[in-house]
């Protein structure tokens, strides 16, 4: 039989005021299986805990509803107190009569009635509840870090030095991302390889991290805590293990061809290491241009290979590794000159991107530093720098703004001015945004000091006149057309999501926005964590960042990620979806609804182990409790612990008595 | 220029009345200037085409309407087109061009001598007839001789004719003057609901 | 008919199938289910326009399911039900062997004129089979045209109080004996909703509340899965035009979710699945 | 394909040669396409800023002629295709304009007919490749600057012409008939239209900036499909010329009339003698004719 | 139908955005008809249109049921299946002859307090409009 205790709280005068609580307390007495009912001032301060605790002992109750705030803000308090008095804290529920009753109410009448009904309905449901228990979740002690830019190189680090054993897996042949490829960064103007390198150093001399590049995600099964990964190291061949890193090979290949990590400015060999300072500087081959592998003919690289690290015949291999948590950190990319047709559409070999640019005016560029413009070598007396290329266009391209362009331009333009003490620059922007520490002051010394010329407007069109690129623009402060006859321009396209992300967030199973940005489970609160539970967010996969934030975040998630595999086990509520394995029929429909992929077809087979049926199985590790299976059930096989039909349907049925 | 702002001033109703009569919701500007950038026309105005939809912004009906710009806008829908909020920039100057004939605000630019000329050659002949239609723009705009040197040579390559051609003239017209009665009846309906 | 009786000796005699489901005649106008397990059995087979039952249905039972592999002489319509058993992982493709019958019409369940159900079909010939038999009939509405029913028309057009009249007058006819229920192929479930009383969702009592409530949730439980073979409403003994609920069901998973059921076993029904854009103009 | 072609006012008075060429192709290529009987004035480019009903219904009034003959409607003039579209686009959908509109043509008019340029038509109905078939004049070592105008590419959710920023239909159609295409950036900078008759130093301006342009970038002559752009860049070009001092003849052709030459068809017939920059010259030289 | 007779309306929210939303509009003092009854469900994926039919029969005149809007769902798509759920119910129930303006959809949002308090409102004051739902009590009296 049911014992149920109600405890109808004043919340001082909060509720006092429009509820007349004692009558409520009163009523519940007569509410069948109520034994014990009172209310008290405040029934969250430590004495009105202990008349609850009292309660459940004196009166040996089964059940207990408490009336009072909204269960956001008290069940815990209660559900504890339950607890420690012996009582199953899923069979305490609370009846909201503050936020939804008194609070929005004016009539004494109404509100004491209403809360009545509350709590029967409550009453009613706390019959029907079935004691739950947490579920604990035995965790892996490792970690995965996808993305080996700055970011996840930073990541990587924090996580190893808490001890955690980290995997990172990088697309490319080399970690270094973006990062490796910029001359000096603002607003301090220190060089980026010299920033960076030690960086990549430490992380690949780590003891506790494993780098493997030229890898990607392939699969990924299991939940928080117990994640199996499966990676696809791409064919290399190159064994990484015999090679040296000497260099002979790709001294000696004779295939050039663009190279991707100089932007298309300079060449690079058919096998190859992106850049000098690569890590692991080990080459790989590009099947799409080696001779031996698309025509059967040169195999020089075989021939001079010293340690006979070189395998023609390499296939992709597959890795599964199991780790606990996982940090997405899988940056951006930038929109190409070709995608702005009224920009020349990528016709104009003088019109670049502004990653273009951070490689023609690097030492360690195609021109080993010395600015040269693309066409003709020429160098380049007045160059042209336009903003918000890309972005901030709803119409055509992306609505956001990319956020570091303002910044990088004022740097460029000073890069370039450095250069050529005695060129002109002209910038095109709508707004300057230099929201960072020491930004403005950057952003000023490039205007005051380094002769860049700001231009309020935005260029509608850009073309070849003669030997001169010639900019059609707006002064919007003077209100007149510009039109800027240069030698170079430079575009400050949008950052963009890269190729592939929306399969990796499909296979992570988590979310991405309209852009392709992962999305962070609270934009404020929860800023590098997912919905999903053990995956986190780190960098320029969120959305556009600059270096700081990235690398503040890769320590963030660093930091979310030795929290959770601090503990040996894990605990999760006990709300979550049971299958009745006698009248399932294996419709497969909660399978089909089940946002977690929690759900799986289960055989039944006889003792001879032969398949009778088939029946749905819920992972209690992946199912968070939202329910959307049980509706989808016509048999009501499947039922949400804490939710179930019968404790539902009784919270109707308590209305049905008025 | 001092822009008064007072209390009895609603900046959003011009922009609301304006998006009735175009469909373009000027709010979304944020004023980069790219229509400015581009307007093939702009050196012929006296405020550009995106300060045009600034005034809009600010509720400037008068400095609009009285503007040379929406005279000079040849509907080449540039701005249009390359705007990254998607305004119709050209929809909000034909929008303000109507608006002004509506009130009968002097027109800046001889353009509307020639819609004017255009109106009357499709009341009489349903299809446009250019000599009939240049020879009463000139009549209106008081340019007699204007592109009259033309005329012999586009007669020598046949490129006019001096017969106009009829089409469903009667048809034409009775649409013509509906629209006119209809026209007339929002205006006293707009005056009545006032 | 021929071939049906050679092809089926053939099945039963290689022992490819341990059963075959088919129709043998009953009466001069008439057919009704025949289940042949030998080759003199197989002798009785016929197929004609009688040939309304959907013999689909038997697959869900037990004594069937647990044959090795079955036979089953299946119209287009019928077919659809077996893709949608498919789809919902109750038959395995393996163990049954569809006998494909093109078909230009059947007679209505009273025995007179075309079934209305064949005006709107679109697979005159059997798009899922292991053998199709018989001469192909043009199909006369394409694929992905959408389907109107002609007698949810006058319905719709009523008010909502008429309709809630209609419903009242054609429900209070339900006896509950649940003939719907069994006659359906996709009624498979081996508890029913109906028989579940914790919580009793559904009064299991012939009374105005309980018929209510038990067709709705027999209607809602077909939304997007009644293929319209009509077999429902053909063995309600109290004539209640069930087949109005399913169809506009029908229209609305068309109009709504672009979906028809039966016609490809790689998709999923629409209440198992969405489209972020889905329509949502009735929610505030 | 079953089209009524609609050749606007211009066609019938100012550009005769592009009527004339149109209905030679037509004939040439055996296409099921007529002049619609009973097509109007589009409103042209003035109508839509004096009274928007009234513009709006008199290319309704074109769309029914259409329906009457249960034709799809092919235009030639980039004016007339944005306003019959536009008129299509009001009938679509419910709204004050449309009724008002409805009540000034006086009738109901359903627009569920296609609606496309006749460029369109050849280059993706009847098709490059059976174009390149017909070919038996090869417009060899041509160098022709394609030059749409802003009407055909803008607004481009409405034209859906092409690439509104760097159209290529008229340039494939005239690489397809042998001749070298020139990339140039002017293919859709306004000529100034209509203010070559109202404020024609303005207009003047503009043509000479897109003229030069393409003679820089390489053009012998330039190919349009619009007649206002034609007139513009053809009629007023001696002008041009004086007024900038530098010479540029350069032939303005229409595309129907280049595609007609690589057909073969009769110089006279293509009525390349109504053209003011005399194209004879370049075209003998370049064994054309 | 007695004087001062008050329409029941029972409620089923999700927790994570419109019981929240119902929250603030408590936190934030926003007033509303006292009718309607809330009953919680971790996310609308989980409210089983048979619900509608169960409170109807328990006596109620309306019946509303909110969850967040698309996109915002806590478990990333439940709304969306339940969206597709009430659709093919409103259209049945539409069929049958029940009265649909007593049912009512929507989306809110947790920081939608106001939304929600309006919401309750309009609801209340067009149930008022149109009386007890007799039509559907009435299946309770009759017996057979």
């Amino acid at each position: 039989m049911a014992r149920i205790g109600v405890f109808v709280c004043w919340c001082g005068s909060n509720i006092a005021e429009t509820v007349e609580v004692s009558k409520v307390a009163e009523v519940s007495k007569s509410i069948p299986g109520v034994v014990y009912s009172v209310d008290y001032k405040y029934m969250c301060s430590d004495p009105g805990q202990e008349l609850v605790k009292n309660a459940i002992k004196e009166y040996k109750l089964t059940g207990v509803v408490v009336a009072s705030c909204s269960p956001r803000m008290h069940e815990k308090t209660f559900r504890k107190a339950a607890l420690e008095a012996g009582l199953n804290p899923y069979m305490l529920e609370m009846a909201n009569i503050r936020e939804q009753c008194s609070w929005v109410h004016n009539n004494m009448d109404e509100g004491t009635q209403k809360s009545i009904d509350l709590v029967r309905m409550m009453v009613e449901k706390v019959k029907r509840n079935k004691p739950l228990d947490d579920i604990s979740i035995p965790v892996t002690k490792k970690a995965m870090v996808i993305g080996g830019g700055v970011t996840g190189i930073q990541a990587a680090l924090d996580i190893a030095s808490g001890g955690i054993p980290v995997v990172l897996v990088e697309k490319e042949s080399s970690i270094g991302g973006k990062m490796s490829a910029l001359d000096e960064t603002f607003p301090t103007l220190d060089c980026s390889q010299c920033i960076l390198t030690p960086k990549m150093v430490e992380v690949a001399q780590h003891p506790l991290v494993q780098i493997i590049s030229y890898a990607e995600i392939e699969k990924l099964e299991g939940f928080v805590g117990n994640f199996k990964a499966t990676i696809r190291k791409k064919a290399r061949y190159v064994d990484v293990d015999a090679c040296t890193g000497c260099g002979t090979c790709w001294q000696k290949c004779p295939v050039k061809v663009d190279s991707e990590f100089e932007q298309g400015l300079g060449k690079r060999k058919a096998i190859f290491i992106p850049f000098p300072q690569a890590i692991p500087s080990r080459p790989r081959i590009d099947a799409e241009n080696c001779l031996k592998l698309t025509k059967d003919r040169c195999g020089i690289c075989e021939k001079v290979c010293p340690t006979k690290a070189i395998h023609y015949d390499d296939k992709d291999e597959f890795m599964e590794v199991e780790v606990g948590a996982i940090v997405v950190a899988t940056g951006y990319k930038i929109m190409p000159v070709s995608a702005f047709p009224e920009y020349g559409g990528g016709q104009y070999p003088d019109v670049v991107t502004s990653l273009q640019f951070e490689r023609m005016v690097c030492a360690s560029g195609p021109t080993l530093g010395d600015l040269k413009r693309p066409s003709d070598g020429k160098l380049p007396e007045t160059v042209v720098f336009v903003k918000c290329v890309g972005s901030r266009d709803p119409e055509h391209y992306h609505s956001y703004c990319s956020k570091i362009c303002c910044m990088y331009v004022a740097k460029q333009t000073m890069l370039y001015r450095h250069k050529v003490h005695h060129g002109n620059c002209y910038v095109f922007y709508i707004d300057v945004r230099s929201n960072g520490k020491n930004y403005e002051e950057f952003v000023r010394r490039a205007q005051e000091q380094e002769g860049a010329q700001y231009i309020r407007g935005r260029v509608s069109s850009i073309y070849k006149d003669g030997d001169d690129m010639v900019v059609e623009g707006a002064d919007t402060l003077t209100n007149s057309q510009i039109k800027v006859k240069c030698d170079l321009v430079v575009l400050a396209t949008a950052m963009e999501a890269p190729d592939g992300i929306k399969q990796l967030a499909q296979k992570l199973g988590i979310g991405y926005d309209q852009h392709g940005f992962l999305t962070e489970a609270h934009p404020k609160l929860r800023p590098v964590e997912t919905a999903t539970a053990g995956i986190f967010l780190a960098g320029c996969a969120l959305s556009p960042r600059d270096i700081p934030d990235s690398v503040s975040e890769g320590s963030a998630a660093a930091a979310k990620v030795l929290g959770l595999l601090s503990k040996d086990t894990l605990d999760k509520e006990g709300v979550v979806a049971i299958v009745n394995e006698l009248t399932c029929v294996g419709c497969q429909n909660c399978i089909r609804v089940c946002p977690y992929n929690a759900i799986e077809l289960k055989d039944i087979c006889n003792r001879q182990g032969e398949l009778q049926r088939q029946v749905a199985h819920v992972n209690p590790g992946l199912c968070t409790g939202c329910g959307t299976c049980t509706p989808s059930c016509p048999s009501r096989s499947i039922e949400l612990q804490g939710f179930r039909d019968t404790e539902l349907y009784a919270e109707i049925n308590a209305l049905a008595e008025l | 220029m001092l822009i008064k702002i007072g209390r009895e001033v609603n900046l959003l109703a011009f922009s609301k009345k304006l998006e009735k009569e175009t469909g373009t919701d000027v709010r979304k500007c944020y004023q980069c200037g790219k229509c400015t950038a581009g307007c093939p026309m702009n050196f012929e105005m006296d405020v550009s085409p995106s300060q045009v939809i600034r005034f809009c912004q600010l509720g400037m009906e008068e400095k609009v309407l009285n503007s040379r710009t929406i005279w000079y806008c040849i509907f080449c829908d540039t701005c249009s087109t390359r705007c990254p909020q998607g305004v119709d920039i050209k929809g909000v100057m034909d929008g303000l061009r109507r608006m002004a004939v509506a009130r009968n605000i002097k027109p800046k630019s001889n353009v509307r001598f020639l819609e004017k000329a255009f109106q009357s050659i499709i009341y009489l002949f349903g299809r446009v007839y250019e000599p009939g239609m240049v020879g009463m723009y000139n009549l209106r705009s008081g340019n007699f001789l204007h592109d009259v040197g033309y005329f012999p040579l586009m007669l020598r390559k046949r490129k006019i004719s001096l017969k106009p051609h009829f089409k469903r003239t009667r048809e034409v017209r009775q649409v013509m003057k509906r629209a006119q009665k209809m026209k007339l009846r929002k205006a006293k309906e707009l005056e009545e609901a006032k | 008919m021929q071939e049906l009786v050679k092809k089926a000796k053939e099945l039963i005699e290689s022992k490819e199938v341990d059963l075959l489901i088919g129709y043998q005649s009953d009466g001069e106008k008439g057919a009704k289910p025949l289940f042949v397990k030998n080759t003199q059995q197989a002798e009785k087979l016929i197929f004609n326009q009688y040939c309304l039952n959907n013999l689909v249905t038997y697959l869900k039972r037990p004594d069937v399911k647990a044959l090795k592999k079955v036979a089953v002489v299946a119209k287009g319509c019928d077919i659809r039900s077996f893709v949608m058993l498919l789809s919902e992982n109750q038959v395995s493709r393996d163990a049954i062997f569809i006998i494909g019958m093109t078909c230009d019409h059947v007679v209505s369940p009273d025995g007179t004129g075309e079934n209305e159900k064949c005006t709107t079909c679109k697979v005159h010939n059997p798009h899922l089979a292991d053998v199709v038999l018989g001469a192909p009939v043009p199909e006369k509405i394409a694929k992905d045209k959408p389907v109107h029913y002609a007698q949810l028309e006058k319905l719709n057009a009523m008010s909502q109080e008429e309709r809630w009249a209609f419903w009242q007058e054609e429900l209070s006819r339900c006896i509950r004996c649940y003939a719907c229920r069994q006659a359906c192929p996709l009624c498979y479930c081996e508890r029913c909703i109906v028989d579940f009383n914790t919580p009793q969702w559904i009064d299991t009592r012939s009374n105005p509340r309980g018929n209510f409530a038990w067709n709705i949730v027999r209607a809602l439980h077909l939304a997007g899965r009644c293929i319209n073979c009509g077999e429902c409403e053909r063995v309600c003994p109290a004539n209640i035009p069930l087949m109005l609920l399913n169809q506009s069901l029908q229209e609305e998973a068309q109009e709504k979710f672009a979906w028809e059921a039966g016609y490809d076993p790689e998709s999923q029904p629409p209440l198992t699945t969405f489209r972020k854009e889905d329509d949502e103009d009735f929610i505030r | 394909m079953k089209y009524g072609y609609y050749p606007g006012c211009s066609a019938k008075s100012t550009a005769p040669e592009l009527d004339a060429t149109t209905l030679a192709l037509i004939d040439f290529l055996h296409l099921d396409i007529k002049e619609l009987k009973d097509w109007v004035c589009c409103g042209a480019s003035s109508m839509h800023s004096v009274d928007k009903v009234l513009h709006t219904a008199l290319s309704v009034m074109t769309l029914d002629a259409a329906n009457a003959e249960e034709r799809d409607i092919m235009v030639q003039c980039p004016a007339c295709l944005a306003h019959v579209l536009e008129a299509k686009e009001v009938l679509s959908k419910d709204s004050e304009l449309k009724s008002d509109v409805l009540e000034a043509v006086g009738k109901q008019v359903d627009a569920n007919m296609k609606i496309r340029h006749f460029s369109s038509i050849l280059h993706d109905e009847y098709g490059l490749d059976k174009i390149r078939e017909k070919v038996t004049n090869p417009l060899q070592s041509l160098s022709i600057a394609s030059y749409y105008g802003c009407l055909i590419v803008r607004p481009p959710e409405r034209m859906q012409y092409d690439d509104p920023e760097n159209p290529m239909v008229m340039d494939q159609l005239m690489s397809t008939c042998g001749a070298e295409i020139v990339q140039w950036p002017f293919k859709t900078k306004c000529c100034g239209a209509g203010t070559a008759i109202s404020d024609t130093d303005v207009s003047l301006d503009l043509t000479y900036e897109i003229l030069r342009m393409a003679k820089n970038n390489g053009a012998e002559c330039i190919c349009v499909l619009c007649p206002l752009c034609q007139n513009n860049l053809d009629l007023r070009q001696k002008k041009i010329e004086q007024r900038y001092g530098e010479k540029l003849n350069l032939p303005v052709l229409y595309y129907t009339q280049l595609l007609g030459l690589a057909f073969g068809l009769d110089p006279i017939m293509l009525q390349l003698n109504r053209l003011f920059v005399d194209p004879f010259p370049l075209l003998k030289r370049k064994g054309i004719l | 139908m007695s004087e001062n007779w008050e329409p029941k309306i029972i409620t089923f929210v999700c927790n994570w955005c419109t019981y929240a939303g119902a929250d603030l509009a408590g936190t934030s003092r926003f007033k509303y008809a006292s009718n309607i009854r809330i009953i919680k469900t971790p996310c609308s994926g989980r409210i089983d249109p048979m619900f509608i039919v169960s409170a109807f029969e328990k006596g109620a005149d309306a019946v509303l049921i909110s969850g967040c809007h698309p996109g915002d769902c806590h478990y990333n798509e439940g709304n969306y299946n339940a969206r597709r759920k009430f659709t093919m119910m409103k259209r049945l129930l539409d069929t049958l002859g029940v009265d649909t303006r007593r049912v009512v959809f929507a989306w809110c949002s947790a920081s939608e307090g106001i939304k929600f308090s309006r919401l309750v409102n309009e609801v209340t004051e067009s149930i008022k409009k149109l009386g007890p739902y007799t039509d559907y009590h009435s299946l309770n009296q009759e017996e057979r």
